[in-house]
């Protein structure tokens, strides 16, 4: 075990597979030269080269769509986006070919490439660069979709998304690059893609969650411990595939749930993982299951305005009390 | 002339450094070369023939787009290619399927949407594909195939083979920024990349300059890709083109265009009338008897008299028996078993979660 | 009243709307001479002209991007997608600049402009062309979404949408076009924005859909009439702006519902209503609310895998026994 | 030279044929309007540098993006404008805003998120806005303003109106699929648009020729667009190209496009370094030295005695007071009030049904 930041937690990742599989390469914009415009790619260039780590100009449809044909015939492209703010141009190439070459093939193509960035709202960086793209990206079948939350979660996911066979989106928390955490050191450290994670144990509800507000969940867990209410954080990692299993498990158990996210409402995963939930759960439920997310406005530059349309602990607590029932039914 | 001709002739029967001077009437395409290209092409126009048929019974359906009229534009690149050269397509890409070396059992089964179809039924008309043929699809958003040709570029030269990818599509695709942002790449990494644009006149009901303010022959100059012209409906000039193109490229040329001049015989795709709104019946008629591709390099058979009318009607049947037997093969071959359905949406079943959320498959089995 | 196809409305009120005003136009592919992929603008440029009636290159992001900048600047475009699945290429304009300018701004623009065009899986069109795309509009805050599945709202909500002052998706049906209906003929024809229509009334069972599933909906509730059913059918008709209140009401009276609709379940429109209802209706509900929806894959070409994957009425009755408790408990 | 310079400066002082003789050494510009753009200049260079203070401080957040070094693309080009043409940038604008007539306040107030900002705080940096003055953006995603802009010509030519549009982007916007299809677009409707790219060699950390296989300056001639080069260091270069370019496009030209070559003297934003992987310190010292903007109109003013040491004190005086108001405005103005996140994301509610899903306004208030 070693203390590394999620970014570096990243490039070790990158580094071991790209050591670890000559078809493994980095293309993307200013992931060479510049060293990464958040620095993920730090040192990748010394190390192997124009060859495997290569400049791309602002062409996401192009650049994006280029990786999937490499990865069509047998390499393993991670392409990064910028963020994934970006990545709307790129759509196309991903849901249309990416996710569709195996299917429309009966089966004859694999299609290991990796899309990575950071995704979600970052520090007033305004409207056009906050979205939370999680919706855009596991809606259609075909892609797999995951969103590491700690350092150790993002060199296990990542390794693990760059050795699947299939599309597979990581989305990462631009917030998150500066977090510390221990990570295994050992090139096998790998998270399986697809299982959740329960980060806290409790028994009286759970808080299921993914990606960088699980930091937040965690926070509100603690609050409410003062209170003596013992809370489960289920933190997804993996959003396609998607572990029902330990969410109900979860849920059998605490008879409450809410779902914490950064991103909008509108068939948002929190609209997804309810909706699971009260189908398969339905005789265990004690109370619905709320949601907690971004307020449904475009996100504004004011730091104020900004504070107010992100969810906070003060809405994540009130979420929490109204299933508890701690002032009265929940449900409107 | 008439020497040449004769001289030819006798070549071809037999002894003589017949290539050489039977060159001389074909471009220099040995009579061999000429005369396979001619057996494909009759094949594409009896195998469309065939699927127009087969359409109008129902036995065909969806989206299925003809390439009568452009099937030199197929015989002539492909037929320039290796076994092991990469080729993709739009959704108009039944002729270059075949000219690829898909058998056209398979690419009937497929348009019939059987089990047997060289994409088990999933794909159909737009979307054929052969991975060990090197037939990469059949890609029915206009445009998005020059992106992944241009990857297949990218690993090429990523792996020093000696491959080239060969990017079909229409003349319309030139409006697609998808288009742009990929040979920019393609020129920046000199990639091994033939991007040929089938500029048969029309986009759907389109005619190109209506919506355009550029050429289409010199549309990659400005990234310094080396840009060529040819008359598709000839396919001795195509063939010696892409014979020349493809080893340039081969050799690290460096990506190549071309626009190949050609002219749709049939409707966009089988709703849309032949002509109509947008191109007058006199005009298909015109250009459908002046331009045939197939009486052209017939015409020039027999004029080098590799070629006489018996010869000619016994080839024609070979064809159409060929496409007989493909109608039956389709016919004959089962349809996929709904229990596939989920099969091969993914390549890796993961431990844990769920990778279908309708309810339906919680344990995904895994994928054929 | 006149007997109408869903096309013919779409067509009478584009005529409509841009005889009543003069900033109203058309601009898509094949849309003037040759009279629309699906000749929904029938005669269109015979009447207005090219100046107001524009073929445009296969170009989705240019042109779409353009009838936004024009709307910015007080004109009213229609933009017309020939299918939805074209529309992917043009996504970043809808959602980062449709969708923002006026809130980035402060409110200083308004951006009256409207995206239609044929939505969801029609007759074995294959993977590609066959996506329904609620789920990529209605995520995104800024957008308006309806889906009008008879020729009477298509009309009217098509009027609707052009005369309303924000971005709205038309999604229609290329399965419906031939569909007849009575009309209204008047000009003053519209269907409010938002409003959701029950289409038949019940109090067993709410089935709640929108768009071309409708009309399956309407099957299954004949067909349980005949096992003495009696079930409610709601056609949500607009997306976002979304008629919550509506279904309460309907769930309120019958205290079962489940969802129907063409497209995918990951994050769909089922998926936010279903995380609704649960919410807002939860002691009201005698059973989960389950979705019926595509099969979680991209859409085959073979005509029997087509039909297996898309809702039937087969799957539709079985979901609604399950929550009528038919054979055992509902959910899993 | 000496001649003029006298000459110029007598006619400036009062008296005889001025502007003509004056444009001597002026490039025929009238000594009132290089006396304008050096002002501006001015104003720009030190509203900068008090947005990069404020922005050491805390007092700005997020993205920022200065146009220190290339004042002269903005002053010379708006400059030569008229107040109803529209104009939109990217997200480095602030001094495009203040050409275009926005009041140093409101976009000081802007950056630093207050309610009294040109966008009441809500876009920040990138997304400055004033519909009256038809400053329409302020756009953060590489290319996409191109397409807009397209628009507003495509609405000036659909009602016949006088007004052109100009749209600025950076040279690595060249490399969007959205610029392409938008200048073909703008070339088959012939829209009254000018593309003004801004070369400032760089976009980001990455130097144009090494991803881009096209020279910037003939980018669009391939749409039959006429092309052209300045040097945007050249206040007066620009200001008189761009004085003929609107009135040629004015006149129904068609859309035109120019290069402008520049240098960005500051880092890419705030977060990144002036120098280091890119570029060197000496290459950025050098030219800041030899192409800074204001020095090179400051001398020419000087050498023809329209300005001396004292007025251009005076001048510098004065940019200084109005920034330091702005920042004194900035920061006395009110934080926007939470209560109103919702207003303004729709123009229209309706009556029924609920505009916002996160359940905390089902009844969404009429939106300012
Ligand atoms: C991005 C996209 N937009 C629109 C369509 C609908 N469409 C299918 S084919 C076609 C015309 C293409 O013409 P061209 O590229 O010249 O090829 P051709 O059909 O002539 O072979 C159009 C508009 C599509 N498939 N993809
Ligand atoms: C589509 C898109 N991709 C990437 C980015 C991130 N990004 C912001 S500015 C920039 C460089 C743009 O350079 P250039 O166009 O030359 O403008 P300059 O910054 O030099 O003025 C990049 C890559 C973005 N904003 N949008
Ligand atoms: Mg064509
Ligand atoms: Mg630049």
């Amino acid at each position: 075990m070693a203390e590394l930041t999620y970014r570096e937690a990243l490039n070790q990742a990158l580094t071991e597979e790209m050591e670890r599989d000559g078809a493994v390469f980095l293309m993307g914009e200013e992931v060479a030269q510049y060293q990464g415009a958040y620095k993920v790619s730090k040192g990748l260039l010394e190390k192997f080269g124009y060859r495997r780590v290569l400049d791309t100009p602002i062409s996401e449809l192009g650049f994006a769509g280029l990786g999937v044909g490499a990865a069509l015939v047998g390499l393993r492209p991670v392409i990064e986006f910028m963020t994934f703010n970006f990545a709307f141009l790129a759509l196309d190439q991903l849901t249309n070919t990416a996710a569709k070459w195996r299917y429309m093939s009966g089966g004859q193509f694999k299609v290991p490439i990796v899309f990575r960035g950071p995704n979600g709202p970052a520090l007033q960086v305004a409207a056009q660069h906050s979205h939370a793209c999680e919706t855009y990206y596991s809606h259609a079948p075909g892609l797999k979709v995951v969103a590491p939350a700690t350092p150790a979660d993002a060199k296990g996911l990542l390794k693990s998304a760059i050795r699947d066979e299939d599309p597979v989106i990581v989305l990462e928390g631009e917030l998150l690059y500066n977090m510390k955490g221990e990570v295994p050191e050992n090139g096998e450290h790998v998270v399986p893609i697809g299982k959740a994670d329960v980060k806290r144990e409790g028994t009286d509800l759970s808080i299921v969650t993914h990606g960088p507000a699980l930091h937040l969940a965690l926070q509100a867990a603690a609050e409410l411990e003062k209170d003596g209410v013992s809370v489960e954080v289920v933190d997804l990692r993996s959003l396609r595939p998607l572990d029902a299993e330990t969410i109900l498990a979860s849920v059998k158990k605490t008879n409450r749930a809410i779902y914490l996210e950064q991103g909008w409402p509108f068939g948002g995963i929190g609209a997804q993982v309810a909706s699971i939930i009260q189908e398969e759960a339905f005789d265990w439920l004690d109370a619905p299951v709320l949601r907690v997310t971004q307020a449904d406005v475009p996100m504004p530059y004011a730091k104020n305005l900004e504070l107010t349309a992100k969810p906070s602990l003060e809405r994540t607590l009130r979420a929490c009390e109204r299933v508890l029932y701690r002032n009265g039914r929940a449900g409107r | 002339m008439a020497e040449t001709r004769s001289d030819t002739k006798g070549g071809w029967r037999g002894g003589g450094a017949r290539e050489e001077r039977g060159g001389d009437s074909l471009d220099g395409v040995a009579p061999e070369v000429v005369l396979k290209l001619m057996r494909d092409m009759l094949l594409f126009r009896r195998f469309e023939e065939r699927a127009e048929e087969a359409y109008a019974i129902g036995k065909i359906g969806g989206f299925c787009h003809l390439h009568i009229g452009q099937e030199a534009t197929a015989a002539g690149t492909i037929g320039a290619l290796r076994k092991d050269d990469y080729v993709i397509g739009s959704y108009r890409e039944h002729t270059q399927a075949l000219a690829k070396g898909l058998s056209p059992n398979a690419v009937m089964a497929e348009l019939y949407g059987r089990e047997d179809g060289c994409s088990r039924g999933r794909g159909g008309s737009m979307h054929l594909f052969d991975a060990e043929k090197c037939f990469m699809g059949g890609a029915a958003i206009v445009g998005a195939q020059v992106p992944t040709a241009t990857g297949f570029g990218f690993a090429i030269r990523y792996r020093g083979e000696k491959r080239i990818a060969l990017c079909f599509m229409g003349e319309a695709a030139l409006n697609q920024g998808a288009f742009h942002e990929s040979l920019n790449l393609a020129a920046v990494w000199k990639l091994p990349v033939i991007y040929a644009v089938e500029n048969n006149v029309y986009g759907m009901g389109t005619a190109f300059y209506r919506v355009s303010k550029t050429d289409v022959d010199h549309r990659a100059a400005v990234y310094g890709i080396p840009c060529h012209v040819v008359n598709g409906q000839d396919v001795l000039a195509t063939y010696t083109l892409f014979m020349r193109l493809a080893d340039e490229v081969r050799n690290g040329s460096g990506p190549q265009y071309v626009e190949i001049r050609t002219y749709r015989f049939k409707g966009h795709s089988m709703s849309d009338p032949v002509s109509g709104t947008y191109r007058s019946k006199e005009e298909v008629e015109r250009r459908t008897e002046e331009e045939d591709p197939i009486r052209i390099v017939k015409e020039r058979l027999f004029a080098a008299e590799l070629l006489d009318q018996a010869e000619l009607e016994e080839m024609d049947a070979e064809a159409r028996r060929i496409v007989d037997e493909a109608a039956k093969f389709a016919d004959a071959s089962p349809l996929p078993d709904p229990a596939d359905l989920y099969d091969s949406v993914y390549a890796q079943t993961n431990e844990d979660g769920r990778l279908f959320l309708d309810g339906r498959d919680e344990t995904p089995r895994a994928s054929g």
